[in-house]
C-alpha cells in the first residue's frame, strides 16, 4: 500500500484515530521528564546561573519553530504537485502551532537576554530572522483566512510558502550582512555530534526537544483532523444547500 | 445604530475584513526601521517613541480607505442616506468601530513593540497614555478625509495626502508626550493638548463629514 | 403621496430633464420610460434625495422613500439572513422573514451574499425593499437578471405592497407584468438651451 | 523541593509560566476548536441525512 | 466550430452543470436559458477559459473566443474611444469606426466611460466585441439595461456577426428578437450525488 | 503590451489615476518624521538614509493596491486573460509601469527631501544609485503580492502584510548602500547584492505572480 493513500481524507483519519493516543502520551511524558527534570535535577551553570534552565524551553521550541516552517513547505510542495487536501490541511494546521513555538522562543530569549545581555532584544541575526519568519507565519495565516474557497487558499498559500521561504532565507544573509551579532552559536549540531553543553544540560535538553516534536506532531495530527471535519461539514451543507 | 456599529464590528472580524492588519502593520514598520537606520540600540532608544507614534498614525492611515469606501462601491452608503439615521450619528459610529478595531489594537501592542526599539522603561506608561488618548482623533480625521475622498476611485493615497496634514498636530502634541515621558521630563502641557484636540475633534469633526460626504455623493 | 412639481434635474453640472411634473396616488405604480441616457437614473435619485433638484419641488418624499439602485448594497461577507437583518434593523423593523418568503430566500439563507448568482443577489436586494417598511418604493430597473419565476415573484410583492396603500415608481426597459400606469421621460429632456441655475450655467 | 533559583528566580519563572501558559493555550484552543468541529459535522451529517 | 462534450462544472468546489454538451456551427446562435442560479454564468465562464472544467472537453475555444460578463471591464477615466482603441490594440485590430457605428457610440465618443448612463455603458461593452475580431462571442446578459433600440442595435451587431460566419453562445432571461436555437440547461443541473472529482469531493 | 504600458500610463496621470500620490506620500512621511522623533540636525541627520529609504519603501506599497485591484473589480482582468496577451508579459509591463509613474518619481524627489533631512552630502549620489537600483524590485515583489490578494475585498492592508516581509532583503542592502555612501565607506558589496536581488527578481517573479493570479481568478 502506498504512503499516498493516507491522503484521503477519511484514511487518514483512521490512521490519526489509531496514533494520535500514542501521541499525545508520549509527547506529554517527554515534555513533562524533560522540563521537570531540568527545572529540578539540573544544577546553575557557572556563568548564567539558573538562567540555563530557560534553556529546556528556549531551544526546543526554536528548533520546532523552523521544523514547522519547514514541512508546511514540504506540505505545500505536496498539495502544489499532487493535489492531496489532507496535505494542504495539514500545512493549514501547522501554521498556528509554527506561531506559537516562536512566540515562545522570542519570549523566553527575551527573558532570558535581560540578565545575560542586559537588553530584552537586540538585532543580532539569529533573533532578527526570527522575527522575520514570526512575520511570513502572520502573513501566511492572513492570507489562509482571508480567502473565501478553501482550494484556491491552499493553492495561494502554498505558493506564498515557497516564494516565502526563498526569502526567509536571503533575509537570512541579508541580516547577517548587516548586523554580526551576539547569540550563541549552535549548541546541537547534529551532523558532527559535537555539542557546547554540558552533559548534564544535554541529556534533558534532548528529552525536551524529542517532547516538542511529538507534541508538535501530534498537535498538527489533531488539528488536520478538526480541519477535515470542518471541510466535510461545510461539502455537506454547500451540497444540501444547492440542491434546495 | 447599534446595528450599525456591530456590523461594522463583524464585517471587520470576517475573513478578509482586516482586523489586525494594521497591527501587524505597525509591528511591520517597526520592524523595519532597524533595517533601514541600523540597528545601534542607542540610536533606536532615542528616536523609538516617535517611530512608535508615526507608526501607530500609519497604521491608522492604511486602514482608514476601508472606513467608507466599501459601503460606497457597494450601494451601501446611498441606502444608508435614505435611512432614518442622523448622518453625523453613523459616521461617528463608524468611527468608533474604526477606532475600536484598529486604534484599540495599536495602543495595546505598543509596548511590545517599544522593547524591539529598546524605549527607555520610563517611557512605556506615557506612550501608551498618549496613544490611549490620541488615536481616537485619528479615527474621527480619518472619517472626514474619507468622506472627503469617498466618490474618487481608489482614493486610498489621495485620502492619505489630505489627511496627513490633519494628523500633524495630534501628532506633535502625542510624540511630545511619548518623547517626554522616555526622557523623563514632564508631560502635562502637551498631554492636555492632546486631549484637547481630541475632545474637540469627537464634538465637531462628524458635522463637517457628513456635510461633505452629502455633498460628495450628490 | 408623492408629488413632483416642474422639476429640472441636471447630471454632472448639465441639465438633463426639465419641466417634469408626477404624482403618485397611494395604491398607485408609474412605470418610468425612456431610452438610455434619458435621465430615469437621475430622477429617481433626486426623489430618494440623493440629490438636490436645479428647480422645482419634491413633496411626500422625505423619510418615506426605499431606494433601489443599479447597484445593490449587500456585503459580499455577510450572510443572506445577516445583510437582510441589519437593514431590517437600521429601519426600526424587526421580523425579515416576510421579506425571505416573498423572495423565496430561504433556501439561501445561510450563504454569504458574494457567493451568490447576479439573479440571486438581485432577489435579496428586492428583499431589502420589504424589510424597509417604507411606502414608497423607488426602483431602478429592478429586474436586471431575473428569471420568469423572480420576476414573479417581484411582481407578486409589488402587488401586496400596492393593496396596503402603498406607492412605486420604478423605471426599467422591459415589460414587467404589471398593470401600471406608464410615463415616458423623452419629452422632458432638457435641450442645450435650458436655463435652470446648473452649475455651469454662470459660464454660458 | 523548589530548587534554588539564586538571583534568577523571576527571570526563569516567568520563562516557564509564559511558555507553559502558551503552550496549554495552544492544546485547550486546538482541542475546543476539534471539539465543536465535531459537533457541527454531527448536525451536518444529521441534516444531510435527513435531505437525501 | 465550438463543441462542447460531457461537461462538468462547478462553482465553490460545489458541481453545478453535469453531463452537458452543445456544438455551434459557424452562423449559428445558441441561447442559454434557466433560471437564476443554474450556472449559465459558469458554463460561460469555462468555455472562455477562465476556470477548468470538472470534467469533460471543450474544443475549439483556445484563442477564439470573445468573451463579455456582468462586468463589462471599462476604464471610468478613459473615454469612449480610448476604451475601444486599448482593447483594438490588445487583440491586434486597429480600426474601431464599425464598432462606434454599430452601436451609435459616435455622439458620445469623446465621455468618459465613467459619465455614462447604464445602458450607455453597456453599449460601449458591446462595441468591445467588435474590435476583438474572434470569431465566437460568448455573451452574459448582454441586454441588460438596454432601451429597445439598442436591442436592434446588437440584434443587427449579431446577425452580422453570424452572417460572416461567426457564433454565439449567448445567456440571457429575455427576448433578443433574433432567431435562434434555444437551450435549457436546467436538465444537466448537477444534483447533491454528483461525483466528478470536485474538490470538496474528498470529503464526501 | 506597448497598448496595456500606454494605457497603464495614461490611467495613471488622469485625474483620481494617483500619479504622484506616492511621492506626495513620500514628502509627507518624510516631513512627518521630524515631528515625531524631534527637530536635532544631528540626529536627523543620522537617520536620513535609512528613513528615505523607508519612506520610499511605504510610498511604493501604498500604490501597489491599485496595481491589478482596480482592473479586477471592473472585469477588465478576466477579459485580459482571454486576451492574446502572455500573463506574465502583462503583469511585467504591469510592474514596468507602477515602477514609471511610482518608483522613478521617488528616485528623482529624493535628494530634495534628502536636504529636509540634513542628509550629509556625500550621501547624495550614493541615495539615489540605491533607490534607482532598489526600486524596481520593490515593484516587482508588490506585483507577486498584487496577484495574490486581488480576489479578496479591500486586500490593501493584507497585501502590506504579505508583502513587507518580501521587502526586507531588498530594504536592508539598500538602505545600507545609502547609508555607507553617507558614511563615505565602500559601498561596492551591499550595492552588488542589491543589483543581484533586482535582476533575479525582474527575471523570475513574474512567474510566479501569473501563477497566482490564474490559481486566484478561476
Ligand atoms: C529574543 C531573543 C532570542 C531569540 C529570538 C532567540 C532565538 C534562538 C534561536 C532561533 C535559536 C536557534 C536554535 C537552533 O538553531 O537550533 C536559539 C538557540 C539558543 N539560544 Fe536563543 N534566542 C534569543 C535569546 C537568547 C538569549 C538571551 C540566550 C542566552 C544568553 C539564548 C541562548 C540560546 C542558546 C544557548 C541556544 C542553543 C543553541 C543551540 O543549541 O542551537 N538565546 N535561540
Ligand atoms: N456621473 C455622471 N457624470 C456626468 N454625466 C452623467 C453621469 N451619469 C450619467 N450622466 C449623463 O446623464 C444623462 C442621464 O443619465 P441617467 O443615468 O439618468 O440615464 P438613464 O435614463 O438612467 O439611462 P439608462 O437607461 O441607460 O440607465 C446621460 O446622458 C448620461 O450620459
Ligand atoms: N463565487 C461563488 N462561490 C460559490 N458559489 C457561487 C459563486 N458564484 C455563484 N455561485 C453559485 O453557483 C451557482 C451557479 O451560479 P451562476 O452564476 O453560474 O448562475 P447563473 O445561471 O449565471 O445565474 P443568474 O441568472 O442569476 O446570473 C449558483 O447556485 C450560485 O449560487
Ligand atoms: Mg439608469
Ligand atoms: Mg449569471
Amino acid at each position: 500500500m502506498s504512503i499516498w493513500s493516507y491522503a484521503n481524507p477519511v484514511k487518514f483519519l483512521t490512521l490519526s484515530a489509531r496514533v494520535q493516543p500514542v501521541l499525545w502520551v508520549l509527547s506529554m511524558a517527554c515534555v513533562a521528564t524533560g522540563l521537570i527534570w531540568g527545572f529540578f535535577g539540573t544544577p546553575q551553570d557557572y556563568r548564567q546561573g539558573a538562567t540555563v534552565k530557560i534553556i529546556y524551553l528556549h531551544v526546543p521550541a526554536a528548533l520546532m519553530a523552523i521544523n514547522a516552517w519547514f514541512m508546511m513547505l514540504v506540505a505545500s510542495l505536496i498539495w502544489l504537485i499532487r493535489r492531496h487536501h489532507v496535505s494542504a490541511l495539514a500545512a493549514k494546521a501547522a501554521a498556528p502551532v509554527g506561531v506559537v513555538m516562536t512566540v515562545i522562543a522570542l519570549l523566553t530569549g527575551a527573558i532570558w537576554g535581560q540578565p545575560m545581555w542586559g537588553t530584552w532584544w537586540a538585532w543580532d541575526p539569529r533573533l532578527t530572522s526570527f522575527l522575520i519568519l514570526f512575520l511570513f507565519y502572520l502573513g501566511y495565516i492572513a492570507l489562509w483566512e482571508a480567502i473565501e474557497d478553501p482550494d484556491t487558499a491552499a493553492d495561494l498559500t502554498s505558493v506564498l510558502c515557497l516564494v516565502g521561504s526563498v526569502f526567509a532565507v536571503l533575509s537570512r544573509y541579508a541580516v547577517q550582512f548587516w548586523n554580526q551579532g551576539l547569540h550563541q552559536g549552535t549548541s546541537v549540531p547534529v551532523a558532527t555530534g559535537g555539542r557546547s553543553v554540558d552533559d548534564v544540560f544535554f541529556y534533558p535538553l534532548v528529552i525536551c526537544m524529542i517532547g516538542f516534536g511529538l507534541l508538535f506532531v501530534a498537535l498538527v495530527f489533531y488539528r488536520t483532523g478538526t480541519e477535515i471535519r470542518l471541510r466535510r461539514a461545510a461539502a455537506l451543507r454547500a451540497r444540501a444547500g444547492r440542491a434546495a | 445604530m447599534r446595528a450599525l456599529l456591530i456590523r461594522d464590528l463583524t464585517l471587520a472580524l470576517r475573513a478578509g475584513g482586516g482586523f489586525g492588519l494594521g497591527l501587524a502593520f505597525f509591528l511591520i514598520v517597526t520592524v523595519l526601521v532597524p533595517f533601514s537606520v541600523g540597528p545601534q540600540a542607542e540610536l533606536l532608544q532615542l528616536i523609538a517613541p516617535g517611530v512608535l507614534w508615526l507608526g501607530a498614525l500609519l497604521a491608522c492611515l492604511l486602514s482608514l480607505d476601508r472606513l467608507l469606501a466599501l459601503d460606497f462601491e457597494d450601494g451601501t452608503l446611498d441606502l444608508l442616506l435614505t435611512a432614518p439615521l442622523p448622518l453625523e450619528g453613523a459616521l461617528s459610529v463608524k468611527a468608533l468601530a474604526h477606532w475600536l478595531t484598529t486604534g484599540l489594537p495599536l495602543v495595546l501592542a505598543a509596548p511590545v513593540l517599544g522593547v524591539l526599539l529598546n524605549l527607555a522603561p520610563a517611557g512605556y506608561l506615557w506612550l501608551v497614555v498618549s496613544l490611549a488618548v490620541g488615536t481616537p482623533a485619528l479615527s474621527v480625521i480619518g472619517c472626514f478625509g474619507a468622506a472627503l475622498t469617498v466618490g474618487i476611485k481608489r482614493g486610498g493615497l489621495l485620502l492619505s495626502l489630505l489627511v496627513l496634514p490633519l494628523y500633524v498636530p495630534t501628532l506633535i502634541f502625542g510624540a511630545e508626550v511619548a518623547r517626554r515621558g522616555a526622557g523623563g521630563q514632564e508631560v502635562a502641557t502637551p498631554l492636555l493638548m492632546l486631549a484637547g484636540i481630541t475632545c474637540a475633534v469627537i464634538a465637531l469633526m462628524p458635522f463637517a463629514s457628513a456635510a461633505v460626504l452629502r455633498m460628495g455623493l450628490r | 403621496m408623492l408629488r413632483v412639481d416642474d422639476l429640472t434635474l441636471a447630471r454632472g453640472g448639465i441639465p438633463v430633464l426639465t419641466g417634469l411634473s408626477l404624482a403618485l396616488a397611494p395604491g398607485q405604480a408609474l412605470i418610468l420610460r425612456g431610452p438610455n441616457g434619458a435621465g430615469k437614473t437621475t430622477l429617481l435619485r433626486s426623489i430618494a434625495g440623493l440629490q438636490p433638484p436645479l428647480s422645482g419641488r419634491i413633496e411626500g418624499a422625505e423619510d418615506r422613500v426605499a431606494y433601489a439602485a443599479h447597484a445593490d448594497g449587500l456585503k459580499a461577507m455577510l450572510t443572506v439572513t445577516e445583510n437582510l437583518a441589519f437593514w431590517a434593523r437600521i429601519f426600526g423593523t424587526s421580523d425579515i422573514t416576510p421579506a425571505l418568503d416573498a423572495f423565496d430566500l430561504h433556501g439561501l439563507a445561510d450563504r454569504l451574499a458574494g457567493t451568490l448568482s447576479a439573479g440571486q443577489k438581485r432577489r435579496l436586494g428586492l428583499a431589502r425593499l420589504l424589510v424597509t417598511g417604507r411606502p414608497v418604493w423607488v426602483l431602478d430597473e429592478p429586474t436586471v437578471s431575473l428569471d420568469t419565476g423572480a420576476v414573479a415573484l417581484f411582481a407578486a410583492a409589488l402587488r401586496a405592497h400596492l393593496a396596503q396603500g402603498g406607492a412605486a415608481l420604478i423605471a426599467t426597459h422591459i415589460d414587467l407584468g404589471i398593470e401600471a400606469q406608464v410615463l415616458d421621460i423623452t419629452p422632458f429632456r432638457a435641450s442645450a438651451a435650458t436655463r435652470a441655475g446648473a452649475s455651469d450655467e454662470a459660464f454660458l | 523541593m523548589m530548587p534554588d533559583l539564586g538571583k534568577y528566580a523571576v527571570e526563569v519563572l516567568s520563562a516557564y509560566a509564559v511558555s507553559l501558559l502558551l503552550l496549554a493555550v495552544l492544546v485547550l484552543w486546538t482541542l475546543r476548536r476539534g471539539r465543536t468541529a465535531r459537533a457541527t459535522l454531527d448536525a451536518a451529517e444529521k441534516e444531510a441525512g435527513r435531505h437525501g
